[in-house]
């Protein structure tokens, strides 16, 4: 038992007049005196100064103390001085407490109330010093180097500033080609400029970066460990063409009799088996899509390896599972549209020329299907009415999602005009609820779109969408008039919502980042540590955070890069020792609480185990923990309940 | 006045003991069975979960816990208006014959054994089960082996065999496994042979003996009562199921009714010198301590289902029914004594019953619950070894317990246990005879009940030790008799 | 109850109550001095067994601080805090202690004003039950 | 030499004394090896035999039942002064069991006879034998006499009552032995755990529980993990939840707080947030009559305390 | 014989008779014996959307607990107004406290345990499976080419709603299974004007008019409804000009394909004429 | 300026609203006036306001929406109902107005009687717009 050997000190400040005017502190000494245990209490002027300082570190080694209390002001002024001031006098820092008396004490009470209840503060302390151990903080190395998931913008712009910096990276992507959504889109707003023209030469840099590896067509498999020191499995799918040996001829994809809907699309135009997504792809090579080649196994068409003058098809190529150690990483998987499918009043995906946003933006881009031109759907007329429904699926709770999804209003204002540019003598239809406008720039676009392009913008949600002949009927409100309006469109465009990309929760799930209800990672603080996941060395970037426009990705991308940064640049990662503790010997395994961990931290086989480096020393889960097998270093409940009596016990304060 | 005390010891860990009072000149002015403790169930119920109860009611009486258990059990099935499923109805049936068996296995043996199987000589030393046992260690040993399987049944089914777990309302727990069943089968099997081992020894050890034939005929053990049972609609004893019958000390139908109805023609009457009530039948009303055919004072247990079936529902136990039948000359009988004899019976087809059941090809199924409705009230009616056990709730809306009413086999045997120390007691003081054999006939007398004053009391196992101080009216210790 | 002077435990959680609390003395903000404080690291870290100590070592009441919704510094402690609370205080309201007694306040570091106010209620709540004990003990 | 033993039952159901008998042939081999000074249940030692047992005559005392009436105390405080070692034996004399939850059920008498109630004697002549008088509240052993060890259950599972014979006919029962397991039913349990959040709170009656997934996992009140191991948890596998007999760990405290702690810890209504709160009280409330569930063994032991001083708030009131 | 307790409501028994007849014809050619509810009493019509109007959920719930007393778990109906209302009270009881509010009001009847579901006549037929209508289907409905028009009670409010409320697919798959074309047309979900027709007929007619005009667009020869309200005004106030669609009940419909009534004269001439 | 609706803090917590809120059981400050109600309303242009509008005005705390003819006009298809993105079921609230005003003696709406209609339309009508 410890408090029987204990040797405690007590160190009464005055604070100048602070406490010692309030408080009768030679009592609050003399009392604490009185305590079993405590061998040494005395008062002093200002214990925080050096002289005071240099009293306490004497009384340390003359009555060779083994807990101090210094009863002062806040912990948060001064717990670390007199802890490291015990430390040069060779006592653990951990047995150090400080009672307060000042701002819980001296300066918000009087008279002798004021005294007595600084005695019992102190008296308090005495107890829980009396249970401290003596504690280390963990130290661990930091592996430098960083890995990246998800090769769209927000994913490049974290890759190159972490690269930059001189730390390795490793890039992830799912898909083909790193670009993402950024790559499929025509003009990006409020400027217009060209998406792919702004997004291929970063492209072009991360290729071209030494310190980055880009893994595409792969995916996170496992993710172990923890800050610092994490072990990654990625599995690499075969692409059954050697990058190296790919010159891009293209006589493959000429010759492959396949045609399947061409993502990079949306389905709208059609590609082959082996294809390239779209011409500036990085890694730049051809994929074969073994799903749909008529010719892997068995042998039974293999035309393109035929013609290849590069033999660069290898159809013996493997899925390959890499390893890799990396110190942080960030997530940046990115978002998916919202299926039309889901919106059964709109026609459940059904009508032909009732298309997404995305797939409005392959229309618009001169690189897209029809190049450019503004043709429908459903017969390749071009379209002279077209409605654009705002908030489909958003702010929907009872249906759909609840959520604003952010970007709709305004690449639905740049749709419209770019619509307007492509089609002069056609008219749009904004139907909208709100309009949300609020970035650089944002807002005088919007009038731009509705002033100079004469967009009729109607402020009411539809109710229904269906097609009746040739036309797509829509029926709607204009609140302003108070008047059901019916416009027969020749297309309707849909600003579905922003979901999370698939398999973000699986990945998730995986690190151990928590989702949110609507799927999206959610960040270890939304005010105050936006950039970080709850798992300690993982950050996030992008859409996958919420929805986010081009330049609040990158922002944030960078953001998340300079915490990779900062934390690959410290030399050893420390960690405060007051953290939960299992005893084994009474852990049944039952596993109660590992869910309380917002950081995931502990991990539960035959008995629970916590990652000290993970801990962050809440407690919940000890306070979960039914069997009493969890504890808390130097809050154990044998403390807190002494803590309690001392402050309770009825015995004469002396004031 | 003077005063005799039947006090268990130290009268405290007795829970029951009986008071004997004579007046100056030595005449019976009254003598009483006063039980000393009280728990309360009632009380402590309100509040509670009602499917609970069966867990909870059943620490009323950890000898019978089984029947404390389906009691509750059927009573929140009528509570909720629920159909139990076949399967589960099997389950608990065959829960149940197993538990009678070997709650009647241990009265017969460890309990009553001492006096029916060892000589009335013997000494206080050895007249226990160590006593048996050693004489009969063949038999002991198959009775520990026989024992030990029902308990396996128990277990099986009701998770625990002391406290089991698995009744709920409108079903039970979970489904049996066809595995389960073959274990049953085979436990089954052994105690139809014990039961038929049980019938050899009594005939041959038991019977034949002249001190027992008197004692079945002894006129200070002839108490004429009426019975109350459960039947099936055969009118066979049926110890989970059935109609409660009540028949008259000349052996006429009172009434045949589903358990609720039964309640509520069975009064309770209290004295404030015991913790225990004392229930009557109201067609007669408390008419006071004494027996008859005016009289309200009823009996249960294994003697009263023999008393108001008419057959019994297996073939082995009907062949000793009617040798039972034959030895007493007809129904009703009313011999004390005679309550062994019928737990022999009832052992028999309850063996055969767990057999039967074990086989039945539903007993697998896998639907155990029925639906429930809104909770009420309901009463649950089962017969404990000892006899009827009527547990009486009224649920609220959220199921919890709001009143709770329990009527346990020893209760309803409270008027005729102390009624028959009564008639042993005048008995004792009209041969102003004190010695320990006869003291061992008032022991023997309300041990025949078996009685487990179940909320109550505690006389197992094997013999209930007794004093008996005679004290003037001075309160001077004049006599002071130990068996 | 003249004279009345409840005892009360605080346990406060070091990111918001005990900084509201700190807040308050910065301020200068006087209120009743009967409950002492035991700062935790997160509201999530109190047991319901410590707030039933505490009443049956002598208190008269329990505060527990805690951040507001949303505002936890270990993201999801409070949350499980006031449903321990919430279930705790059924318990004793069950037994026929006052719930009352118990309180769970949500204090941010910056509401100084808001943690005097919190323990004047308190101890004004608490001198309005009366004392949970008799005069003298336990302790 | 043979261990002089002693058994005693005070307030309990019987199954205590039973549950001997469930040591099955091993019972056997057993009593040859013991002296049994005083068991009620099995020999004729009566009251007179025990008070003239010199002091700490008995090596092993075993109490089972609840301390309920005046003759209960005197009799353990007699047993007590003639052993060496004394040790609660079953639920009621280690926490109270059932029969303590009286305590929480105030004048309960009145229920059971209705009101007017009063223990008298039969003959006014003889005011003594009225039954003995009830003690105020029901009282697990240790609250009466300082208790050695115990063999805690409702009742003891064969297992642990052989576990005790083996120590204690080799002279080995330690000071403060529990002879069950330090770690929790959780341990023993077969069924699998899952992400554990309790999403609602459902009572025994309204599902058929999976055969293989944890009870607390669908929803079920299971005081497995804060409830100490020893059974092979015979209830989970019985599909029905734990209900505490073996009584709380060595850390856990008062396991109704304790498990009351991780119930609201576990419960989650979607997201956590301000949004959820109706709905997770809603499941908070669905935990009916807590203190039937949370303390059904242990309320003598641990809820004592507090209700005594609500009962003595309300004299107060009064 | 499978037994199926039924609540026929006000308008079978008077204008839609033939509904009844030919329905209940039908469902004993699929091998189920038709029990009508005793002492059924009014269903209420339309439900009462007011929160404090508890007078109107009694009549519907007396007759959950007519059917209870017959020991039926389910209580089929044909009219949609009154699956509408019946279900919509079942639901409302579902609440414990409204149910004891609602059995205080009953008198001599016992009480409401709940445990009743309402299903609707097209619930009952998705349920016992396409399979076997088309098995009984002789001679089958020959591709008539049938637009099914829901209206509003059998799919609002979503929760008692037998199918996607926007998006329904359980006659359809009912008219394909008895050997029909079914044909979607936008209107089928919309509302007719009901009882409107009391108080504005003129409304009515334009609804009417829109919804046959959406029907005939998409190719219906027939529409199909199972809610007598509907059908009187599909038939009877149709304005000048709309399309010549004939109109039937699904009961009808059914009767015809399975053969237990022969296709009516001016049915059979209006859409026999293309064909 | 004389507005034709003055704002107040006495208006927006009236009794009316709260009357209406009560009897429909609805929260009529969910609406975010996005008009998917009055968009799915078949009726809609035989109503002085629109769906959307009725609510408006409660949420304004203006009475007299009392006087205005689109509760007396809703069928109760519930179109509105089902498709609001707010979960307010606005049939509910036309319902609370039409009880508001009945229950005052209002009775706006004129039976026009044919011999042709059948009981389900009558007391279906009756139902909703008599007392």
């Amino acid at each position: 038992m410890p408090e029987t050997r204990a040797r405690i000190g007590v160190f009464v400040c005055h604070c100048g007049k602070n406490i010692a005017g309030t408080v009768d502190v030679a009592k609050v000494a003399e009392q604490a005196a009185r305590i079993p245990g405590v061998v040494y209490a005395t008062h002093y002027e200002y214990m925080c100064s050096d002289p005071g300082q240099a009293l306490l570190k004497r009384a340390i080694r003359e009555h060779r103390l083994t807990g101090v209390v210094v009863a002062a002001c806040s912990p948060t002024m001064h717990e670390d001085t007199f802890r490291k001031a015990a430390e040069e006098a060779g006592l653990n820092p951990y047995l150090v407490e400080i009672a307060n008396i000042r701002e819980q004490v001296s300066w918000v009470h009087s008279g002798p109330a004021a005294t007595e209840k600084a005695v019992r503060v102190t008296r308090t302390m005495v107890a829980k010093v009396q249970g401290n151990r003596a504690l280390r903080p963990a130290e661990l190395g930091v592996v430098r180097r960083a890995l990246v998931v998800g090769g769209g913008i927000a994913g490049i712009q974290a890759a190159l500033d972490i690269a930059n910096a001189g730390f390795d990276v490793i890039l992830v992507e799912r898909s083909p080609s790193i670009g993402g959504h950024m790559a499929q889109l025509s003009e990006t707003f409020p400027t217009l400029d060209c998406s792919q023209c702004i997004l291929t030469p970063k492209m072009v840099e991360v290729a071209r970066h030494p310190r980055i590896r880009i893994l595409a067509y792969s995916e996170v498999e496992e993710v172990s460990g923890f800050v610092g020191n994490y072990r990654v499995r990625i599995r690499k799918k075969p692409t059954f063409v050697d990058p190296s040996k790919c010159n891009l001829c293209g006589e493959c994809a000429r010759v492959c009799p396949v045609r399947v809907p061409n993502e990079f699309d949306r389905g709208l135009s059609t590609r082959t088996a082996i294809y390239i997504p779209f011409p500036q792809a990085i890694p730049s090579t051809y994929t074969l899509d073994v799903q749909n080649c008529l010719g892997i196994l068995p042998l039974r068409c293999g035309k393109c390896a035929e013609v290849c003058e590069a033999k660069a098809i290898d159809f013996d190529m493997h899925e390959e599972i890499l390893e890799e150690e990396v110190g942080a990483i960030v997530l940046a998987t990115g978002y998916e549209l919202y299926p039309k499918e889901a919106m059964a009043e709109y026609g459940y995906g059904t009508v032909p020329d009732v298309i997404d946003g995305l797939e409005f933006e392959r229309l618009l881009s001169a690189s897209g299907p029809t190049r450019g031109e503004i043709r429908r759907p459903s017969d390749g007329k071009v379209p002279k009415e077209v409605v654009f429904i705002q908030c489909s699926g958003s702010r929907d709770p009872e249906h759909h999602k609840p959520y604003c999804s952010k970007i709709c209003c305004m690449y639905t204002a740049k749709h419209a005009l770019l619509y307007r540019h492509a089609v002069p003598d056609g008219q749009a239809y904004v139907f909208y609820i709100d309009i949300r406008a609020g970035g650089k720039d944002y807002e005088e676009f919007v009038n731009r779109a509705m002033q100079e392009e004469r967009i009729l913008y109607i402020r009411g949600k539809v109710a229904k969408v269906f097609r009746e002949g040739d036309k797509v009927v829509v029926w709607g409100v204009d609140t302003l008039t108070g008047k059901r309006v019916e416009v027969r469109a020749d297309l309707v465009v849909l600003a579905q919502a922003v979901v999370p990309s698939p398999g973000t929760a699986e990945l998730a799930r995986k690190l151990r980042v928590a989702c949110g209800s609507e799927g999206f990672l959610r960040e270890a603080h939304p005010k105050l540590r936006p950039l970080e996941a709850l798992t300690a060395g993982v950050f996030l970037a992008g859409a996958a955070q919420g929805p986010k426009d081009i330049p609040e990705s990158v922002a944030q991308a960078s953001g998340a890069a300079a915490k990779v940064i900062a934390l690959l640049s410290a030399p050893k990662l420390a960690h405060a020792p007051e953290v939960a503790e299992v005893n084994e010997e009474l852990c049944s395994g039952c596993g109660i609480c590992a869910p309380q961990c917002p950081y995931g931290a502990i991990s539960v086989d035959e008995v629970a185990h916590v990652n000290e480096i993970l801990c962050e020393g809440c407690g919940t889960c000890v306070a979960a923990c039914p069997s009493g097998a969890m504890t808390f270093r130097n809050v154990e409940d044998e403390q807190v309940l002494r803590m309690v009596r001392a402050a309770l016990e009825v015995a004469d304060v002396g004031v | 006045m003077r005063k005799i005390v039947i006090d268990p010891i130290t009268r405290l860990e007795g829970h029951g003991k009986i008071l004997i009072y004579l007046d100056e000149e030595g005449r019976l002015r009254d003598a009483v069975l006063q039980v000393p403790e009280l728990r309360g169930f009632e009380a402590f119920c309100r509040g509670r979960r009602g499917e609970e109860m069966p867990q909870i009611t059943e620490r009323i009486c950890g000898v019978c816990p089984e029947a404390h258990h389906l009691a509750s059990a059927k009573a929140l099935d009528a509570a909720f208006h629920a159909e139990v499923p076949k399967a589960a109805r099997l389950q608990r049936e065959l829960f149940y014959n197993a538990y009678i068996f070997s709650d009647h296995l241990l009265h017969l043996v460890f309990l009553g054994g001492p006096d029916l199987l060892l000589p009335e000589d013997v000494g206080k030393a050895e007249r226990n089960v160590l006593g048996v046992l050693q004489r009969f260690p063949e038999l002991g040993r198959q009775v520990v082996a026989g024992r030990a399987q029902a308990q396996r049944i128990l277990e099986l089914i009701g998770g625990k065999a002391i406290h089991p777990v698995f009744a709920l309302p409108g079903g039970v727990a979970q489904p049996l496994s066809e595995e389960a069943r073959a274990t049953l089968i085979t436990a089954a099997e052994s105690l139809v042979a014990l039961g038929k081992t049980m019938i050899v020894v009594f005939h041959e050890e038991i019977l034949p003996r002249p001190e027992f034939q008197a004692l079945l005929l002894a006129e200070e053990a002839w108490l004429p009562t009426h019975y109350m049972g459960l039947v099936d609609e055969g009118l066979a004893p049926n110890f989970y199921d059935g109609q409660v019958r009540a028949v008259s000390a000349q052996g006429e139908e009172i009434f045949r009714l589903p358990g609720a109805e039964a309640l509520s023609r069975i009064g309770e009457h209290w004295e404030p010198w015991t913790y225990v009530k004392f229930p009557y039948l109201v067609d007669f009303g408390w008419q006071g301590f004494r027996a008859g055919p005016d009289s309200g004072i009823y009996r249960v247990g294994p003697l009263a289902r023999l008393n108001v079936a008419e057959r019994m529902a297996t073939p082995l136990a009907q062949e000793e029914y009617e040798r039972f039948l034959d030895f007493f000359g007809g129904k009703p009988v009313h011999a004390t004594f005679a309550y062994h004899w019928a737990r022999l019976i009832e052992m028999v087809q309850a063996a055969e019953s767990v057999l039967r059941l074990a086989q039945e090809p539903e007993l697998t199924g896998t639907e155990v619950r029925g639906k429930l409705g809104q909770p009420g009230e309901g009463v649950g009616v089962v017969e404990a070894a000892r006899g009827t056990l009527f547990h009486h709730y009224v649920l609220n809306p959220q199921g919890l317990v709001e009143r709770a009413n329990l009527i346990v086999a020893t209760t309803h045997n409270a008027p005729g246990i102390g009624l028959s120390v009564k008639h042993m007691a005048a008995a004792l003081v009209e041969k102003g005879r004190l010695d320990e054999a006869l003291l061992n006939r008032v022991e023997m007398a309300f041990r025949a009940y078996d009685p487990c004053l179940a909320c109550a009391t505690h006389v197992w196992p094997g013999r209930t030790p007794v004093a008996v101080e005679i004290y003037d009216a001075q309160g001077k210790l004049l006599h002071r008799l130990e068996n | 109850m003249s004279g009345f002077e409840p005892r009360v435990v605080a346990f406060l959680c070091r990111w918001c109550a005990a900084a509201g609390a700190d807040l308050a003395g910065t301020n200068r903000l006087q209120y009743p001095p009967h409950a002492i404080p035991i700062r935790v690291n997160c509201s999530g870290r109190v047991e319901p067994q410590w707030v039933v100590e505490a009443l049956k070592a002598g208190a008269d009441g329990v505060l527990i601080g805690g951040c507001h919704p949303g505002d936890c510094h270990y993201v999801v402690g409070n949350y499980k805090t006031r449903r321990r609370v919430y279930l705790l205080r059924k318990v004793l309201e069950e037994m026929g202690i006052e719930p009352e007694r118990v309180r769970l306040e949500w204090v941010s570091a910056t509401e100084g004003g808001r943690f005097a106010q919190v323990m004047a209620e308190f101890v004004a709540e608490l001198k309005r039950l009366g004392p949970l004990h008799e005069p003298g003990g336990p302790g | 030499m043979k261990l002089k033993l002693a058994v005693y039952w005070t307030g309990s159901c019987g199954g205590c004394d039973v549950s001997f008998l469930e040591l099955g042939p091993g019972l056997l081999d057993v009593l040859p090896q013991l002296e049994i000074v005083f068991w009620p249940a099995l020999v004729d030692a009566k009251r007179g035999d025990l008070e003239k047992l010199p002091s700490r005559s008995i090596d092993v005392a075993l109490v089972n039942g609840v301390i309920r009436t005046a003759e209960n105390k005197e009799m353990v405080e007699l047993l007590r002064e003639k052993s060496k070692q004394l040790g609660a034996y079953g639920a009621c004399a280690h926490l109270g069991g059932v029969p303590a939850l009286a305590n929480h059920a105030p004048g309960f008498t009145e229920v059971v006879f209705g009101p007017g109630f009063r223990p008298a004697s039969p003959w006014p002549e003889a005011p003594e034998d009225a039954p003995p008088a009830l003690l105020p509240e029901a009282l697990p052993l240790d609250e009466v006499v300082p208790v050695d060890f115990v063999v805690p259950g409702c009742p003891p599972p064969a297992g642990l009552i052989a576990r005790f014979f083996q120590a204690a006919l080799s002279g080995e029962v330690q000071a403060g032995q529990v002879f069950a397991e330090d770690k929790a039913l959780c341990e023993e349990c077969p069924r699998t755990r899952e992400e554990r959040r309790l999403t609602r709170i459902v009572r025994p009656h309204e599902v058929v529980p999976d055969p293989k997934t944890c009870l607390l996992d669908q929803g079920m009140v299971c005081l497995g993990p804060v409830t100490r191991g020893g059974c092979q948890a015979a209830c989970p596998q019985a599909g029905m939840p734990c209900t505490g007999c073996l009584g709380p760990t060595p850390k856990a405290g008062d396991p109704a707080l304790a498990m009351l702690s991780a119930l609201a810890s576990l419960v989650r209504a979607g997201e956590e947030g301000e949004d959820a709160f109706p709905q997770e009280n809603q499941i908070l409330d669905s935990l009916v009559d807590p203190i039937g569930t949370l303390y059904k063994y242990a309320y003598a032991k641990y809820a004592r305390p507090l209700q005594r001083l609500a009962r003595r708030r309300e004299e107060v009131r009064a | 014989m499978n037994r199926l307790v039924y609540f026929p409501g006000c308008a079978l028994k008077d204008q839609a008779q033939g509904y009844e007849a030919a329905t209940l014809a039908a469902v004993q050619a699929l091998g189920y014996a038709v029990q009508e509810l005793p002492r059924w009493n009014c269903c209420g019509t339309v439900y009462a959307l007011a929160q404090d109007d508890l007078m109107r959920h009694v009549g519907p719930v007396r007759n959950l607990i007519r059917a209870q007393e017959q020991g039926a778990t389910e209580l089929l109906t044909l009219c949609a107004m009154c699956y509408n209302t019946l279900s919509r009270s079942a639901l409302f009881v579902r609440n414990p406290e409204n149910l004891r509010r609602i059995n205080a009001f009953m008198d001599e009847e016992e009480d409401y345990r709940g445990g009743v579901r309402v299903l609707h006549l097209v619930q009952w037929l998705a349920e016992i499976g396409p399979e076997r209508l088309a098995r009984a289907a002789n001679p089958g409905l020959q591709g008539l080419r049938i637009g099914a028009y829901y209206g509003c009670t059998l799919l609002r409010p979503k929760e008692v709603a037998v199918d996607h409320p926007e998006k329904p697919e359980i006659m359809e798959g009912i008219l394909a299974a008895l050997g029909a074309e079914p044909v979607l047309f936008p209107e089928r979900v919309e509302c007719c004007g009901a009882y409107l027709a009391v108080t504005r007929p003129e409304a009515v007619r334009l609804r009417v008019g829109s919804i046959l005009l959406s029907a005939a667009h998409h190719g219906a020869e027939l529409v199909v409804t199972a809610c007598p309200l509907c059908h009187f005004n599909l038939r009877e106030r149709r304005p000048l000009g709309a399309p010549r669609l004939p109109v039937a009940y699904l009961g009808e419909v059914l009767a015809w394909a399975l053969g237990t009534q022969p296709i009516p004269e001016e049915i059979a001439r209006t859409v026999g004429v293309r064909r | 300026m004389a507005a034709e609706l003055r704002l107040s803090r006495e208006n927006l917590n009236a009794p009316f609203v709260r009357k209406v809120e009560e009897l429909s059981g609805q929260n009529v400050f969910a609406c975010y006036q996005c008009g998917k109600c009055s968009a799915s309303c078949l009726f809609a242009e035989h109503m002085d306001l629109l769906p959307n509008q009725v609510v408006r005005l409660v949420q304004l705390g203006d009475e007299g929406v009392m006087g205005a003819r689109a509760p007396w006009v809703c069928a109760a298809c519930l179109a509105c109902s089902v498709r609001c993105p707010r979960g307010v079921d606005v049939a509910r609230i036309m319902e609370a107005l039409r009880q508001l005003g009945l229950r005052r003696g209002l009775t706006p709406v004129e039976l026009r009687l044919t011999p042709d209609l059948p009981q389900i339309a009558l007391v279906g009508a009756m139902r909703k717009v008599t007392p």
